[in-house]
């Protein structure tokens, strides 16, 4: 019923240029994993040759180690499920001195995430790790729902996120990309305040506060109250925010959020998105990354598409509204 | 314990058998593709249903046999439908496919010293019936202790009795309500037959919760060792969404600090022990069972 | 894995006293249908004994029947679906002249959905219908994703809802509820200036802002780029919504998202709410809320509970956390 | 038309026949409990999946067949597994159970007076076949034009011949590639037939959106009548959603803002009808042929 797009002539699928730029950082293709869904990236790197993805978003790391909450820490919900993980990482001191060196053999891009409850921490740790080799870019978590203090409602302040940002914008050379919460009233403000204060990039979005309750038991099905829900069932949520974020600054914005498929992930790009991170799926299906990635390049190829930068942001929102006067001057008519 | 580890993998299954198990429990039967390592006791794999699935997540599952016939791998599962995921899998037909990665996790040490006593409760049989079947392999005789609520609960009763015959094995039964063996539970049956077992006990166990630190705590008061395979929501099963975590015992987080990095594998928390990869199967001194759920 | 509540003694299903109080209106019982996905009532009477719910909120009014928005309207996604109607509605005058009479006549407790693209237009159904017979309470639909102008983002400023509500409020003697959107960064904020206004109650909460798009096509799986998403997908988001609003203010909340079942409803009841509507589920079961309500009753009566307002708000997120130190101090221990 | 509203339910029934009807089509045969009414050819069903499905909302599915046997009703659907839902309907097997919501909408006029001409593109020979059943049982004849892309995908050639050679009605095919039949489209093969049949026609057709239009464009300009069934995505099936506009033609916008209140059961929306309660089968002149998609 829907009316196609013209059609272009087929090309091989391994010829589709599939390059992508984040700031100054060029990436094989636009299919990263999402942070604190692929560990520190070795864990798959039996299965998943990680050097052939776009990137890995390692598991947000703050300054000091963090144990994270208390069980229970996952509720599958239809359609997706919610996490309160709580910044569970190594630390600072060992992920630099023992998982980036095992991600530079590994050759894959990195792209650190960095979490702090205060704009003083995430400046120790761009400190730390600005200028440190193997990484490629920082992706700077605004938006974990799952911590008591630094968390997605904190960093929801538009004029937080950019002074913030300008703070640490001197103290790496690399691109920085702020990750943004879905949970707020309009997210083309945090975007716009995030690249006024000198982000190069976006990811939008991370997962979205939500509850489930255990009535026999009359508490939550997690250990804290509430989660952060992921898959599926955020996909449209999350591509609308996306599409929103994307259209409101002039950086790229990386897409998250329910990304399953190579045609979820264009989905992301004809919303506007440069490149996307798969989450949530990996648990499904451990090389669900690589098939992304393979589905993406086969549907562009078969469309006739020869880079896949011709697609970002090809969705337009032009509808056939004028059919459809929204106001009925009934009374005037009849 | 055994530490197969990064051997997993995802492959795709053919359902060979699946049939009623009595008392709501049914018994899966898959033929995994070659290149899938051949599991351990104890371990367990993630079972996906093939798409469109009605859940999101793949659902953990012990394995509870593994054979080869004509070269090709089987895997078997003991399992009860108790709600969407598994009800799904309850549909499933001779033929069908179903995902598997595994094998994972840490399994049963059944080679370590001593006397090896099987204690399972309810459903938790699964994996015993295959350490069971390991030990009889190996020519060596164990104890198997089995409880339940009452007499028509005791799944895999008879199968858990046909493997151990094979070695000269012995079975012992436990029901709260004595509808069938001793009237008690596991733990009373325990401590009453310990006292005739040639010292050291190695105890592989099974079953809630509550159940296994009992007998942690009993295994902890008799100087035995206890090796216990515990339960956790899970999402990912391969140790990376950080989503299974069970308290670590104060001895065992003092290790795992002064270790530091050597620690579980680069990932240890200090706090926390993942059930999917520093489990599912714990030594009872590494956990602390006043905290465990 | 979870500690049970104390157990207390059962007690016939047919026992339990489901009446709740919105204001001055009481309800039956907890359980109405939601706007929107019961039409004006009648069209389900001869399957469900409308007399027998809690309240019909039937499909939001405007002071001009609108036609709604061009096709497509509908677009399924997992777990959920979006939904771009556009309030297609008949208008004041046909809704009181003709929807009303009938709901009368089928003994339907009448909550009256209004919507505006402006405070006056509000004013106006008010005026027309604030002392109309049959009608149970009003609820000003704040949060309508679908719509050009007074949509849920015009809405989601505080102040003009405070100010808006205390423009309405003299102009009925019948509860006013104000149905709130789920897409604003605190609801607690929101949800107070409705009850500064004047408010006796609140929905929580309307549909989510979504889009999915058809890649071949390259354009919205909607006739407008985005639409709202309902359903099973976002009850873990509605309920924490609802969850945070009802901590937030003293008036009744009514809670709205994902409810398929009598322990969804339950779920809601325990984090706060008061009442709760039943909207997607009609679509996949005409007969949903009846079954919710029966369910809602068994498992009151099988609990113990002689009234349902002993559980509301009976969640409390007392959770293990002390057993959680959110940072290790791993540095000054070893 | 016929407007048998407000008499659906929603039902459980059974499966009692599901096999595969050629070129990826299923045929699907339940068997509902009393109570459910007598469905119209041209009217369609909800069909939801028993819990738990992995698809949300019931799929439409217009009535192939209704008969008795043994005093139960049983409708019969053809379908085409395209997507998430129609993929895990084709996975019943007898005996399972599907909730089925209907009869619903308005189906065809059949008794209308003139020369009854059925039209059939692709899977729209569904209802078509239900169609040709009443005409037959009331013995007068039709004609029956079934078009598709190639001989491969009539699906339902062999049914609708026999089904129509009870009572001397006429099979016409047209394909696209001439690999049957006629070589050309339904309309032209319509508009060679015409002239040889009394008038006034009374068409009755489904298929593609596309070729309706083309059938009403004809029916129009010939001075026939033509009742063509529509689809459009649903949520609800029962008017409540608002979910399924199709786009009035001017003149019926005008009759429904004329005819106000009594128009369309009190829900007359001037600028869109609904599919699911207003059709799903409209005469040529109730919808603007330009703005369907
Ligand atoms: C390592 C491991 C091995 C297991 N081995 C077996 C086995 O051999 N046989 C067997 O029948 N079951 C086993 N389980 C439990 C099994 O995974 C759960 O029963 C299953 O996930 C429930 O899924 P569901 O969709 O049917 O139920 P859901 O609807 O998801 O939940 C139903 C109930 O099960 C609980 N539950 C959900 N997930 C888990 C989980 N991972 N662990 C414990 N409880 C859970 C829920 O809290 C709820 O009370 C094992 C679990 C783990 C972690
Ligand atoms: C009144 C009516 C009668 C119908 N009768 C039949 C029939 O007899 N036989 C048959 O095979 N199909 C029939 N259909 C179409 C059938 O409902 C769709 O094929 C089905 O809903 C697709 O569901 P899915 O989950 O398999 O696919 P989805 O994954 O939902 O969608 C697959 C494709 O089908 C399209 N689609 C989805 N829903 C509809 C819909 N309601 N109408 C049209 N296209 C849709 C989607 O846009 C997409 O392109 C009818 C539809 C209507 C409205
Ligand atoms: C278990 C889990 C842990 C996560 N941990 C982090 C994290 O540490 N830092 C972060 O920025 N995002 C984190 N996320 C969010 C994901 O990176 C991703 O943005 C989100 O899950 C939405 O994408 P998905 O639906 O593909 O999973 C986590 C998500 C999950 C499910
Ligand atoms: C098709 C559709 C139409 C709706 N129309 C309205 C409306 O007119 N007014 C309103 O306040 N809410 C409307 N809603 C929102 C519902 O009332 C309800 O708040 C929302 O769908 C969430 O609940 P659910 O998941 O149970 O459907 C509509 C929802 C749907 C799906
Ligand atoms: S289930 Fe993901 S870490 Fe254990
Ligand atoms: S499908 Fe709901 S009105 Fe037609």
């Amino acid at each position: 019923m829907s009316h196609a797009a013209p059609r272009r002539k087929p090309i091989p699928p391994a010829r589709v240029d599939l390059r992508v730029r984040i700031g100054t950082l060029e990436l094989k293709n636009p299919i990263l994993t999402a942070s604190g869904t692929f560990g520190y990236g070795d864990e798959y790197a039996h299965v998943v040759d990680l050097s052939t993805l776009g990137g890995v978003v390692t598991k947000t790391v703050t300054v000091k180690p963090r144990a994270g909450n208390a069980p229970t820490r996952i509720a599958e919900t239809p359609g997706g499920m919610l996490n309160s993980i709580g910044l569970e990482n190594v630390g600072l001191a060992r992920f630099r001195d023992e998982k980036l060196p095992r991600l530079r053999v590994l050759k894959a891009t990195v792209i650190a995430s960095v979490g702090g409850e205060t704009p003083e921490e995430l400046e120790t740790l761009l400190r730390a790790l600005g200028r440190e080799k193997g990484v490629g870019a920082f992706e700077v978590n605004f938006s974990c729902p799952n911590v008591a203090a630094g968390g997605a409602r904190y960093w929801a302040d538009p004029e937080r996120l950019e002074r913030t940002l300008a703070r640490l914008k001197p103290l790496t050379d690399r691109p920085l990309i702020a990750k943004l919460s879905p949970d707020v009233t309009d997210i083309r403000e945090t975007a716009r305040a995030c690249e006024r204060g000198g982000a190069d990039a976006l990811t939008a979005v991370n997962t979205f506060v939500g509850l489930a309750i255990d009535l026999d038991a009359m508490r939550s099905r997690l250990g804290k109250a509430t989660g952060g829900l992921s898959g599926p069932a955020v996909k449209p949520l999350a591509l609308a925010r996306c599409w929103e974020a994307a259209h409101a600054v002039r950086i790229p914005v990386l897409g998250s959020g329910g990304i399953a498929s190579g045609r979820d992930a264009l989905e992301f790009v004809a919303a506007g998105a440069t490149a996307v991170q798969v989450g949530t799926a990996t648990f499904v299906e451990p090389e669900a990354a690589t098939r992304v990635l393979e589905e993406m390049r086969e549907w562009l190829g078969a469309h006739g598409h020869a880079r896949v930068t011709e697609l970002i942001g090809a969705f337009r929102a032009e509808h056939a509204q004028e059919h459809a006067p929204a106001t009925l001057a009934v009374e005037e008519r009849s | 314990m055994s530490t197969p580890q990064r051997t997993w993998r995802q492959v795709a299954a053919k359902v060979r058998a699946h049939r009623e198990y009595g008392a709501g429990f049914h018994w899966l039967d898959l033929e995994v593709p070659t290149g899938f390592a051949a599991p351990v006791a104890g371990q367990f794999v993630q079972l996906l249903l093939d798409f469109p699935s009605p859940v999101l997540l793949p659902r953990p599952m012990s394995v509870a046999s593994a054979s080869r016939r004509g070269g090709r791998l089987r895997i078997g599962f003991l399992y009860a439908p108790v709600g969407s995921g598994t009800r799904a899998l309850a549909k499933l037909a001779v033929g069908d496919t179903v995902h598997v990665t595994g094998p994972l996790g840490r399994g049963y040490p059944l080679a370590e010293r001593g006397t090896p006593v099987l204690v399972a409760g309810g459903r938790g049989v699964a994996p015993l019936l295959m350490a069971a079947d390991v030990i009889a392999k190996s020519r060596r005789r164990c104890e198997f202790v089995f409880g339940a609520r009452t007499a028509s609960l005791l799944v895999g009763h008879a199968e858990a009795r046909e493997r151990l015959a094979r070695n000269g094995s012995r079975l012992h039964v436990a029901t709260d309500d004595g509808s069938r063996g001793f009237r008690g539970n596991v733990v009373q049956l325990l401590d009453k037959l310990a006292g005739k077992l040639e010292p050291p006990l190695v105890i592989h166990a099974c079953g809630p919760h509550g159940m296994l630190a009992a007998v942690a705590r009993w295994a902890m008061a008799n100087g035995a060792r206890a090796h216990l395979a515990m339960e956790s929501v899970m999402a990912c099963g391969t140790g990376v969404c950080r989503g299974c975590p069970l308290p670590r015992s104060n001895e065992a987080r003092d290790r795992v600090l002064a270790e530091g990095a050597a620690a579980a594998a680069l990932k240890g928390n200090p706090e926390w022990a993942m059930c999917c990869t520093d489990g599912p199967v714990f030594e009872s001194r590494e956990l602390d069972w006043e905290r465990v759920e």
